[in-house]
């Protein structure tokens, strides 16, 4: 293996590579400060909250870019001890969630200042989230991956519940904090085998270890992989581990269910595929694996999505669905399937979080999450209706919009890789059909039906919070833009993955029957 | 001079299609008064006849045909033409045409004086007349079948010109229907000829594709290219076009109902020109069906069988326009038993005949209508003759003619059919049976509107001078047009002029002449005891004695109850059973579709019962089932 | 005389793993959820030391690995009592099948 | 006029106004008039363009790379074929929104938009050269044409809308199977393959199994037979129309049905001749079920939009019959079937509009006489009907003439091999016949229909309606203009694209030979077993 082990002293070289996280840590410690010494909670004292918690953000996020730029064909080397990998793939991972963490805080604010008076420490527990969503995608020890996770997880249940006056939220929180226990219980329980097996912590010593059981299909091996990958499944809310995130998306803070959707979903899809490429590359049981589970997926998510009244629930199996989309390029697992799912990624975050920013803005406005509820809205906000429909178009695949180029990216790549897959690409597409019949449903209610009463009661035009009208600008623009002039964006996710990979042969599977 | 003239022959068609842009144009812009736009259309028709004439004048001693190809629509290795050729027949069609459609149109002037669409009657008029001039003139089979439907057209609106009333609009309707499926059977004809004959037009100049001029080679391509079987019946499917269009047996019904229209185009449209088109198309199509013979005896009984059966419907018929359109109905299927019988000369020469005194017969007719304020039922007229003279004269004249007596125009060239059928004996006695039916009918007809005192409201008067003169004019060819062409005493003969193959003229055969005069006399005395002063024979009791003849023959064989059957149950019901499919059986399939995806969305729904502990208790067993299933699988 | 070998600690794990699995899926109070939560991750605890001690004993991975796991579970635990608290402030009961407010 | 980017003005122009619409003033008489303006220019500009680049022998075509990666190229380019279909589409929609003015009184601004995004992706999708391109806007018309028809329809038009949304999204999704699968193929025979047409179009000569041939023609032919609509996917176009308001259903049926037949000739029957020789027998065997079943199914509507709906999928047959036949004639009847239909179905369209803005019914026993009280109206129903039953000098006749002779003509296939080996002696002459029964079939349901509604006495309720306004006169006079036009000189429309349809059809007699040579007398030409898999399709 390339990296020998860092000498046991933390160079100045890994003090830079973790600067982003640094500056996050210290801006979330700052922001605990101020929330305490700040204990008249005035609106002002709240905005001013919210814009440290930006600039910090922005901070780790400037850091990262100049690092990135410092070296930009960098070799790939590990840091703190082997614990975390400094490459292109972990670059762009962080980039992304940084991106989500900036514009969920952006969005956050109106949501909050609504609803609750203690707004501090809702910037700080996401900014704690997203610290071990970076830790997780940068990780290459088992050590690492499971702090990352946990931090992820506990912090996204108080998340959920962050308000606890009103009960939904609560038992929204006590319901993921019981999932994502037994989750991690499992999770752990096979990372105990694999450290069984191996004998180490460390990614690269668990993959020579694991090199040897290449070929061998052990019962005790495939029940120690699908422990691990359930869990992830559950973090990435994927077929049958997704039960717990309908309840959750309707019953914790919207916000909270963007983070969740986006933020938490690319950092668990990161250590996938880090874990995929890396640990387990020639797994025999691979593509059925994968294919049962994108099926699923994709099926459950858009059958169960149409029947959804509650918009945030709709989302909810929305996101199943999309998990589903980009299971299918982990199930030919080549290069270019695993780098269109990352430029999927980049796409589904923006399009994702700009979906949520409009919920957040019509539920401030309506005070209702239920699709009835924006019956008619185009006549009172039509700037509003359209950046939402821009969204759900992108969201179903429609032209000129990012979704449209994702899907295709992805579906070309699959294909491109093992043609035997293409019935695969039309059960996707046939899903991605049903599924634009509940996005066209809800732009349906929004432009064609009559206004409702609670459309009714809006005032002609308030203006719109700063910062929430600016993440959404940022969103549309970068929906419709990231799709057209997506060669740089394709060129980084497809180069991240191929470091990542060993160009390892392609698993023709006869099909699924052996 | 006389090329300039034999080079623009195409521009006679062109000047009514003039007349009825300016008529058309003009009333869309106001230019044209609501009242006008008749002398646009009369100059036109008029230039038409000179031009034919001159034409005709220069067209020298040899009279060969003249034709002239363009391309018309060019389309990867198919070349359709479009041109005219003008022979013996073409240029006897051109005169037959022009100068009636001519007097017509002046007669109609007076007819349709005070009529509000006065000048959309006259476009309508127009349009017919640059149709049927140019199928007359045209140059090959797909040119022909293009003005074969224009004519179509026309006749749908003219019979519909008084669309207001109902039966007007179904007799249009059902006018044009009737040929449209006449013009299926000629499309498929075409085609099926375009076919076994495909080798042939190849080593041609492509601009003669189907012309008529190279048509027996063709026909003897297709004949060796399709065996005999193939070739009848293409050769049956071509004469459906022509069946539809002169109201021949099968596709008959439409004739007596576009007496809708107004009189003048019956005239026009129903007796001397349309119908006669379908003639027309079976002497421009002769080399094809001369080469078979049993296609050859099919025309030839259609014809006769056509004759036979509106000459007995014609018996009973109390409406004077309708008896009309049964007598040319059979005069129709005379001229079709003549083509049948080889007889191509005598078949036209009773055509250029027919055309003249049917067309004054019609005329007449109108005017007595005209004059009994629009009554047409014979029932309510009579011992007009006091009231109409000049009418009844005319009328006169024309039944004899008809009815083919010797000096008059009829007899020479019904004469010629009748001895033509001499060879078959069956054909020669429904010949003959028809011509005493037609004197008897005929005369008939005469004697109740003209003879005995006038039962109708209101009193008669004569139709002004505008109308009365043309029926002059038309009375001279229905007197001296058949003997100037009999080829007796140093006369042209007619069959000098038109003719297929070798111009041969046969001796008169004076038996069969003296027995058609003989037999012309019986039907004339018959109807005279009948419906004459004598009224020695009470026609009420010999329809109740032969009661369930009379009622066969009163209602037209019963064809229109059985089309009106295979309309309402076997196509309706079609179109019925077809839209209910479409209605259920695919939209429900559809339905079907969505209706599963959102059940099942339903019940998966279901699923989320909300208790977290459920959730785990699938979480675990997915585990367990995806670690057996792997196991199996792979 | 009998020794106690890695097989002796991976069956006992699996032993106390799966009780405490039992008890999170049957459990109607919610408390005894989490500590059935809390039980299968001891168990891992075990399983990992256990694997130290046999496979690997120069390195202590392991061993570092489950004290990791004991404070996070730990940090789990406080987090999971104060939101049941929150709850049952609010619904006034902790039995498990009392929390479906969330669902279809 | 060749350094002007002359096809990409032509998509992008649109698109620029449905840009500027929304900021104009709410004023109803300006935007008429804007879009007007705008959308007349554009057909000069179509005229121009086309007279400037392909008609004076330098075809245009522009390039510009986009995703180098992928294979993918910003590729536009128009032939003969191409050029007259921009051409009806930009005179249709000129046409369209002259006719809005009667018609649509709400929202005009986000209609106006909808019709110009709409325009842009119909544009796009005739110029493409481009795959990818070609997909991109082929999916973009779809919500345009949603919200023109869901917004401003009849009472049950969003169940039409997402039924036409949906049928089209079902289709395109086997289209985007058959092109990734077509680019895979192309790609493992030679690594630098992009998606431009002219890579892909060599792909079948190069030995590709009949197999898998058969199954990318029928990928892509499925999207394409939806919209054109083929029998048994055509459910969607009556609903469709009924609902639509009538600019959009002029555009609809004018323009939209093109894009199925369009893609048919160019990507199915351009690029897989094998395939569809091997299809031809499936394919005329639909279409005359397309023409007889939906021209029966006519005659028994109450709905008088809906009969005319059935119309033109009755008359897209002829398409279908036309490219069965496999011959330069067959091909050149289906183009002009396209371009006569287009101008017929909008004039029919229109009539039903203008009948409808008077009396607000659709149910034609409601209506009749409107003859005596409309007579500008019944004038052109006349003759736009007459030109749909296909009466010769106007505009329907040369379109039939050539397909049937194209049809009858051609050796396509004397039989069709059905299931389990058996066969059906229908030959493609026996089809063509029966497809001819089909017209007067078309004949009868039409002039039933102008007996019924124009003919008979005035019903007392219509006594007093105004007949045609200007606007309304305007656009039925330009439009039967064209169809006479067409009617008495079809060498002018042919002959524009006459060259390339030729062309197009030109291998087709050396595969029809091929095929009854591979098969022995009596055997049927049975599609070689589905070989698919990857290995074998790239080996040469």
């Amino acid at each position: 293996m390339p990296e020998t082990m860092a000498m046991n002293v933390i160079g100045q070289k890994d003090m830079l590579f973790i600067l982003p996280e640094i500056i996050l840590t210290v801006g979330l410690l700052a922001i605990l400060c101020l929330t305490m010494m700040t204990h008249k909670k005035t609106r002002h004292e709240n905005a001013g909250l919210m814009q440290v918690s930006l600039v910090f953000v922005l901070g780790s996020l400037a850091a990262l870019i100049w690092q990135f730029a410092q070296q930009p064909s960098m070799e790939p080397e590990t840091m703190m001890f082997g614990a975390l990998r400094a490459d292109l793939f972990s670059y762009v991972m962080r980039a992304m969630l940084l991106a989500g963490l900036g514009i969920t805080v952006a969005i956050s604010h109106a949501f909050l200042e609504r609803n609750t008076k203690i707004i501090g420490d809702f910037y700080a527990l996401v900014m704690g989230a997203t610290l071990g969503g970076m830790v997780l995608s940068a990780a290459n020890d088992l050590a690492a991956v499971f702090i990352g996770l946990e931090t992820l997880s506990i912090t996204s249940y108080v998340l959920a519940g962050y308000l606890r006056r009103t009960t939904r939220s609560a038992e929204a929180s006590f319901k993921y904090l019981v999932y994502g226990g037994m989750g991690t219980a499992i999770f752990l329980f096979g990372l105990s085998l694999v450290y069984g097996l191996s004998g180490s912590t460390n990614f690269s010593d668990i993959a020579t270890a694991l090199a040897a059981y290449q070929g061998v299909m052990h019962p005790t091996l495939l029940l120690m992989v699908i422990m691990v990958f359930a869990a992830l499944a559950f973090k990435l809310s994927i077929a049958p581990f997704h039960m717990w995130a309908p309840d959750v998306y309707e019953g914790a803070p919207t916000p909270v269910s963007a983070f969740l959707s986006v933020v938490s979903k690319t950092a668990a899809f990161a250590v996938t595929i880090r874990l995929l490429m890396v640990i387990f590359p020639g797994f025999p049981a691979w593509a059925e694996l994968w294919t049962i589970l994108a099926v699923l997926s994709m099926t459950i998510g858009n059958f169960v999505a149409l029947k959804q009244r509650n918009v945030k629930r709709l989302l909810a199996y929305s996101t199943v669905a999309h998990a589903g989309y980009m299971l299918t390029g982990l199930v030919v697992g080549s290069s270019a399937g695993v780098g269109s799912i990352v430029y999927y990624l980049m796409t589904y975050l923006f399009m994702n979080l700009g979906a949520f920013a409009c919920v957040i803005y019509f539920g401030i406005l309506t005070g209702s999450d239920d699709i009835e509820s924006y019956r008619g809205m185009v006549q009172k906000r039509p700037g509003l209706v359209l950046a939402f429909s821009i969204f759900l178009l992108s969201l179903a695949g429609i032209p000129i919009t990012a979704g449209f180029f994702a899907k295709f990216f992805l579906f070309q790549a699959v294909i491109m890789s093992n043609p035997a897959y293409t019935w695969l690409v039309i059960v996707a597409l046939l899903n991605s059909t049903v599924s634009l019949a509940y996005y066209i449903n809800i732009i349906r209610l929004m432009v064609v039906k009559e206004p409702s009463d609670a459309v009714n009661a809006i005032p002609a035009h308030t203006s719109t919070p700063w910062a929430l009208g600016s993440a959404l600008t940022i969103s549309v623009a970068a929906t419709l833009l990231l799709g057209v002039f997506a060669s740089q964006f394709l060129n980084y996710s497809t180069e991240s993955v191929k470091q990542l990979v060993q160009e390892r042969p392609v698993v023709v599977s006869q099909g699924l029957k052996r | 001079m006389s090329n300039a003239v034999q080079d623009l022959v195409w521009l006679i068609p062109v000047y009514p299609l003039i007349a009825f842009l300016i008529i058309v144009l003009g009333r869309w812009t106001g230019l044209l008064k609501p009242m006008s736009g008749s002398p646009f259309v009369i100059l036109a028709t008029a230039l038409g006849l000179i031009h034919t004439l001159l034409f005709l004048g220069n067209w020298g001693p040899a009279y060969t045909a003249v034709e002239q190809n363009w391309t018309w629509l060019q389309a990867g290795a198919l070349q359709l033409p479009i041109g005219y050729f003008i022979d013996g027949t073409g240029m006897m069609m051109l005169l037959v045409v022009t100068s009636v459609s001519l007097l017509i149109q002046i007669y109609t002037h007076g007819y349709m004086g005070h009529d509000p669409g006065y000048s959309r009657f006259y476009a309508y008029l127009a349009l017919f007349n640059f149709s049927m001039l140019s199928l007359v003139l045209s140059s090959n089979l797909f040119q022909m079948y293009i003005f074969w439907e224009m004519v179509g057209v026309s006749s749908y609106l003219l019979i519909g010109f008084w669309f207001t009333r109902p039966s007007a609009a179904a007799a249009a309707t059902k006018a044009f229907l009737m040929n449209r499926v006449g013009d299926f059977g000629l499309l498929i004809g075409i085609l099926t000829l375009l076919y076994f004959s495909w080798t042939y037009w190849q080593g041609l100049d492509p601009q003669q594709l189907l012309s008529f001029s190279q048509m027996d080679g063709a026909a003897r391509t297709a004949l060796a290219a399709a065996g005999p079987v193939a070739f009848t019946v293409m050769a049956i499917l071509i004469f459906m076009g022509p069946m539809a269009k002169s109201a021949q047996l099968p596709l008959h019904t439409w004739l007596p109902d576009a007496m809708e229209g107004p009189t003048p185009i019956s005239a026009l449209i129903h007796a001397a020109t349309m119908v006669a088109a379908g003639v027309f198309l079976i002497a421009r199509m002769y080399p094809v069906f001369t080469i078979s013979p049993n296609a050859m005896m099919i025309i030839a009984w259609i014809g006769a069988l056509t004759a036979f059966v509106a000459a007995t419907i014609a018996l009973t018929q109390v409406d004077i326009k309708k008896a009309l359109a049964y007598s040319t109905m059979s005069q129709l299927g005379y001229m079709v038993l003549a083509m049948g019988l080889g007889a191509y000369s005598a078949g036209l020469f009773h055509l250029m005949t027919h055309a003249y005194f049917k067309a004054m017969l019609f005329l007449c007719s109108g005017s007595v209508i005209h004059g009994c304020h629009e009554e047409q039922d014979m029932r309510k007229m009579g011992g007009l003759m006091k009231y109409m003279p000049i009418t009844g004269i005319t009328y006169l004249i024309g039944t004899i003619a008809i009815t083919g007596v010797l000096p008059f125009a009829g007899f020479w060239s019904k004469d010629e059919i009748i001895a033509s059928a001499a060879e078959q004996p069956l054909l020669f006695m429904i010949a003959i049976a028809t011509a005493a039916m037609t004197a008897f009918y005929m005369f008939r007809t005469y004697f109740m509107t003209f003879h005995g005192t006038y039962r109708g409201h209101g009193h008669p008067h004569e139709s002004p001078k505008v109308m009365t003169m043309p029926l002059a004019i038309l009375a001279v060819p229905s007197v001296i047009l058949g003997f100037a062409l009999s080829g007796f005493f140093g006369l042209p003969a007619f069959s000098q002029y038109v003719s297929f193959g070798h111009a041969h003229h046969h001796d008169p055969n004076l038996g069969v002449m003296g027995l058609s005069i003989l037999v012309a006399l019986g039907g004339f005395l018959v109807a005279w005891l009948m419906y004459g002063q004598a009224k020695v024979i009470d026609p009420a009791r010999i329809a109740s004695a032969f009661k369930p003849v009379h009622t066969l023959l009163w209602n037209k064989w019963y064809f229109d109850q059985a089309y009106g059957f295979f309309a309402r149950n076997i196509y309706l019901s079609f179109a019925s059973l077809s839209a209910w499919f479409d209605r259920t059986v695919i939209d429900g399939i559809v339905g079907l579709t969505a209706g599963t995806v959102n059940a099942s969305g339903g019940a998966m729904r279901a699923l989320q019962n909300g208790r977290v502990q459920s959730y785990l208790v699938i979480f675990f067993i997915a585990v367990v089932l995806l670690t057996v299933v792997l196991m199996w699988m792979v | 005389m009998f020794e106690v070998g890695l097989y002796h600690y991976i069956t006992l794990a699996a032993v106390l793993f799966s009780i405490g699995l039992y008890g999170v899926l049957s459990s109607r109070n919610a408390i005894r959820v989490l500590m059935c939560i809390e039980l299968m991750l001891n168990a891992v605890n075990i399983n990992l030391v256990a694997f130290n001690n046999f496979i690997n004993i120069e390195d202590l991975g392991g061993q570092v690995f489950s004290i990791f796991i004991l404070t996070v579970s730990a940090a789990e635990a406080s987090v999971g009592l104060a939101i049941l608290i929150a709850l049952y402030r609010s619904r006034k009961s902790v039995d498990m099948e009392r929390f479906n407010l969330l669902k279809w | 006029m060749e350094q002007l980017p002359v096809l990409s003005i032509l998509i992008f122009l649109p698109l620029i106004y449905a840009l500027i619409v929304p900021f104009l003033p709410n004023e109803k008489r300006l935007l008429h008039t804007f879009s007007t303006v705008g959308s007349g220019l554009l057909f000069v500009l179509s005229v121009l363009f086309w007279l400037g680049t392909t008609k004076a022998g330098r075809p245009a075509a522009e390039f510009m790379t986009w995703l180098p990666q992928l294979g993918i190229h910003y590729n536009v380019g128009a032939d003969n074929l191409s050029w007259v279909l921009v051409i009806l589409t930009t005179f249709l929609v000129l046409m369209a929104v002259l006719a809005s003015y009667t018609s649509i009184e709400k929202r005009l601004k986000l209609y106006y938009a909808m019709i110009f995004t709409l325009t842009s992706a119909i544009l796009g999708v005739f110029l493409a050269r481009d795959l990818f391109v070609f997909f991109l806007f082929w999916e973009l018309e779809l919500i345009p044409m949603y919200l023109l028809i869901s917004i401003w329809g009849g009472p049950r038009r969003e169940y039409a809308a997402i039924k036409f949304v949906l049928y089209t999204l079902f289709g395109s999704v086997f289209m985007l199977a058959a092109i990734l699968g077509l680019f895979f193929i192309a790609r493992s025979a030679d690594p630098s393959a992009t998606f431009a047409f002219a890579d892909l179009s060599g792909v079948s000569a190069t030995g590709l199994a009949v197999g898998t041939q058969v199954l990318l023609f029928l990928g892509l032919f499925t999207a394409f037979a939806i919209k054109l609509p083929m029998v048994p996917f055509h459910t969607w176009l009556p609903d469709a129309h009924v609902e639509a308001p009538t600019p959009i259903s002029m555009l609809l049926a004018g323009i939209l049905l093109k894009m199925g037949s369009y893609g048919m000739l160019r990507l199915c029957f351009g690029w897989f001749p094998e395939a569809a020789t091997v299809l031809a027998p499936y394919l005329v065997l639909i279409g005359t079920i397309n023409i007889v079943y939906t021209a029966g199914v006519a005659l028994a509507q109450a709905d008088l939009k809906k009969l005319i709906a059935y119309s033109s999928v009755s008359h897209m047959g002829f398409v279908l019959l036309g490219l069965g036949a496999l011959n330069a004639v067959g091909f050149n009847g289906a183009v002009f079937q396209m371009v006569s239909h287009g101008l017929i179905s909008a004039g029919l369209f229109m009539i039903v509009g203008t009948l409808y803005t008077r009396t607000h019914t659709r149910q034609i026993a409601e209506m009749g006489g409107f003859g005596k009280v409309l007579p500008t109206v019944y004038f052109f129903a006349l003759l736009i009907a007459m030109a749909s039953l296909g009466l010769p000098l106007l505009g329907g006749f040369p379109a039939e003439t050539l397909v049937f002779y194209g049809a009858f003509l051609s050796n396509a296939f004397k039989v069709i091999p059905w299931f389990g080996g058996t066969v059906l002696t229908l030959s493609i002459q026996t089809l063509t016949i029966i497809s001819a029964i089909g017209v007067v079939l078309g004949a009868a349901y039409l002039l039933w229909m102008l007996m019924r509604v124009f003919m008979g006495p005035v019903f007392p309720k219509w006594s007093d309606l105004k007949d045609a306004t200007p606007s309304e006169v305007f656009v039925l006079a330009a439009l039967s203009f064209l169809i006479v036009a067409v009617g008495l000189f079809p060498n002018l429309v042919s002959s524009q694209f006459e060259r390339e349809v030729t062309a197009m059809a030109q291998p087709y007699s050396k595969m029809i030979a091929e095929l009854h040579k591979a098969t022995p007398k009596g055997q049927i030409p049975v599609i070689s077993m589905m070989s698919f898999s990857k290995n074998e399709g790239g080996t040469r």
